[in-house]
């Protein structure tokens, strides 16, 4: 029981990183890749926080009230990771628009049959 | 009593998580899984306010919920909102996801408990950061003195990664070009509360931006903000008005010339022989030096910040829905 | 003193049971508008009441004004979302389903004449005669 | 009465999630979302207060403007995806 009250973070923690890692395995939509990739971000910002947490601690903001402070390094590694994830996932977004323009489909299953009959004919005539 | 509040909130919220996600894994309708990940974001940044990270939970408010939902919707109306089912492969996901999990749970068990003013991480660097932000630096946010002062190199080349990101999507769609038809219809309600609504957008992100020393905030935070007073500016009124007010054209340059001015702060430096972005050069007096480098250095990081997520908006909702043929 | 405690507590109270009653309306009742029309009361009535026990209860500092900024925000924004709200849905072709047929129709000439409205109901008529 | 107002507010959550899950139609959806919002702000400044958290008021502000543009949002970009009619 101990444990289990003192770990529930991180029991969540893993239970949502396997959810967004079942969504990328599981569907073949790209957007909806994308939103398990970031729902998997999501995960292990609140492993890292989690960490940084201190029981009575106050946040690093320095008052004179406390001498107990939360851990401000994992803050500052999440606050820039979030913001580099918006800008990757706008870039994948947009790789995403281009195949949506090539091949008229962002499912991954479609597209790669598409690639495969391209590639039969080609060989047909080669 | 506080502390089974705070026990009550913390259950809450991360069941919440987990409904969220578990319900958007059975929906194919991606509009709707799109909104249910904005409200995820929503609850993920109520869970960093209760674990003291102010200005984490501040960021990803304002870029998770605000700026995500609006780049999915965007991409959303340029592709098919509808995710097919047949094509899923349940089984061999579910056994990947079996087998990791278990490997993780048996990982977490030698994990230090939650809160545990011992366990190693608080040992090493932190104690050192809190001590010296008060004697060097003295402005009473340390995330802020981290993030731009002890660690701002990492934060140049996050900036430089934002940046880069902006530069990509311009490549791969274009600035786009607006047509009368994508206007939206007139709604006299919308016009007259919007308008009020975008300045005091913009004078809070200001306050952001200005008031990041002292409390939750920054260059991150206040660039997003600020990005989106535009945004909601071009989803009401429409895009070509918007596009009046901040051409596409100087955005790519604003985003540069955030990134020099983080730049130039930390070459000021060189200039004096002391190390980059070692802001103790930029006056006689070292601790007015850093305060004038964060402020520098922040409003480089919030200039490039808001001309990237405004100029990938604009890539976004500019491009034509082209359908294969 | 005491007398604004109570007066806190009570406003706390009130927007709790307000909010509750107004997601059991969100959840239970028949059709979208009436939802709808049942989480605006706790949009805007409740969301007044509780700021309103907080203000009391932190007492007059820079704090309780920005409060009254966030119930100002909340009075303007929220029933501005549910306006539009409903108006796309109206022109989405989603009509308010009722016993008694549609009275938005037979009563639509009596209420106010500003073009605003007359645009609205001209439109819910349009979509109310198209078929199901 | 802080305790029973927090106690409510995750109540309603709970409840307007149900409410986002189930649907039926899209604009139900966009109503809940933008409920839960509105709900989680709230609860920022009840279990802040409480709580004791810091400049919650400033992330409250923050959510409500957050919220309001996230929801004209998603309502302009599904007028644009299906403009006249398309029941869902």
């Amino acid at each position: 029981m101990h444990e289990l009250l003192e770990h529930y973070n991180y029991w969540i923690v893993v239970i949502l990183m396997m959810m967004g890692l079942y969504i990328v395995i599981a569907s073949s939509n790209l957007v909806k890749k994308l939103i398990g990739l970031s729902v998997f971000q999501v995960s292990v910002f609140i492993l890292y926080i989690t960490f940084g947490k201190v029981t009575e601690g106050s946040p690093p903001i320095i008052t004179d009230n406390t001498d107990v402070y939360s851990n401000p390094l994992p803050h500052v590694l999440i606050l820039t990771a979030i913001v580099v994830g918006v800008a990757t996932t706008s870039v994948g977004l947009a790789l995403i628009v281009r195949i949506q323009e090539a091949y008229g489909s962002i499912d991954e299953d479609e597209i790669h049959d598409m690639d495969d009959k391209d590639d039969f004919h080609i060989e047909k005539q080669v | 009593m506080i502390e089974n509040l705070q026990l009550l909130i913390d259950v809450s919220l991360l069941a919440f998580l987990v409904l969220i996600v578990f319900a958007s894994i059975k929906m194919t309708d991606l509009f709707v899984v799109t909104m249910l990940f904005g409200i995820f974001s929503f609850v993920s940044a109520l869970l960093f306010l209760d674990l003291d990270a102010v200005d984490v939970a501040f960021t990803e408010a304002a870029v998770g919920a605000g700026f995500t939902t609006v780049l999915m919707l965007s991409a959303l109306r340029l592709t098919q909102p509808y995710e097919n089912v047949k094509h899923r492969h349940s089984v061999l996901a579910l056994f990947i996801v079996i087998l990791t999990g278990a490997a993780l749970f048996y990982g977490i068990a030698d994990f230090p408990d939650m809160g545990d003013p011992n366990a190693p991480v608080h040992q090493h660097v932190a104690p050192e950061y809190i001590q010296l932000t008060q004697q060097k630096i003295d402005i009473p946010n340390v995330v802020t003195a981290v993030l731009a002062s002890f660690r701002g190199y990492d934060t140049f080349g996050e900036t430089v990664v934002i940046f880069s990101a902006g530069v990509a999507v311009l490549l791969l769609l274009g600035m786009g070009q607006v047509k009368c038809k994508q206007e939206p219809e007139e709604n006299l309600v919308l016009w007259v509360v919007v308008k009020p609504m975008i300045a005091l957008i913009l004078i809070f992100g200001l306050y952001v931006q200005f008031h990041g020393d002292f409390g939750a905030g920054g260059g991150f935070q206040a660039g997003v903000i600020f990005a989106s007073g535009f945004i909601l500016y071009s989803l009401v009124f429409g895009e070509m008005y918007a596009r009046r007010v901040v051409p596409a054209a100087i955005l790519p340059r604003l985003a540069a010339l955030g990134v020099l001015i983080y730049g130039v702060t930390g070459l000021m430096s060189l200039l004096s022989n002391k190390p980059f972005l070692d802001y103790n050069a930029l006056s006689s007096d070292p601790v007015s030096g850093q305060h004038l480098g964060i402020l520098l250095v922040e409003a480089g990081v919030g200039l490039a910040v808001f001309s990237t997520i405004l100029l990938i908006y604009y890539s976004f909702s500019g491009r034509e829905v082209k359908h294969h043929a | 003193m005491m007398i604004i405690d109570w007066i806190s507590d009570i406003c706390l109270l009130l927007g709790g049971i307000l909010t509750l009653t107004g997601a059991v309306g969100l959840l239970r009742l028949p059709d979208f508008f009436t939802r709808l029309h049942a989480a605006s009361v706790t949009e805007t009535l409740a969301a007044m009441l509780l700021i309103i026990g907080i203000i009391l209860d932190t007492g007059f500092t820079l704090d309780s004004a920005k409060l009254m900024l966030l119930i100002l925000i909340m009075i303007i924004a929220n029933p501005t979302i549910t306006h539009a709200l409903c108006r796309a849905a109206a022109n989405g072709g989603n009509t308010p389903e009722m016993e008694t047929g549609n009275p938005l129709q037979s009563s639509s000439q009596t209420v106010s004449q500003s073009s605003q409205d007359k645009q609205v109901q001209t439109e819910t008529e349009i979509s109310g005669k198209e078929p199901k | 009465m802080i305790a029973a107002a927090i106690v409510a507010l995750l109540i309603t959550l709970a409840l307007t999630l149900i409410r986002a899950f189930m649907g039926p139609s899209i604009y139900d959806r966009i109503l809940a979302v933008n409920s839960f919002g509105t709900k989680t702000v709230l609860l920022i400044v009840v279990g802040g207060h409480a709580l004791g958290w810091f400049s919650y008021i400033d992330i409250a502000l923050m959510y409500a403007l957050v919220n309001f543009v996230g929801t004209l949002a998603v309502m302009r970009f599904f007028e644009q995806y299906n403009p006249r009619g398309e029941q869902l």
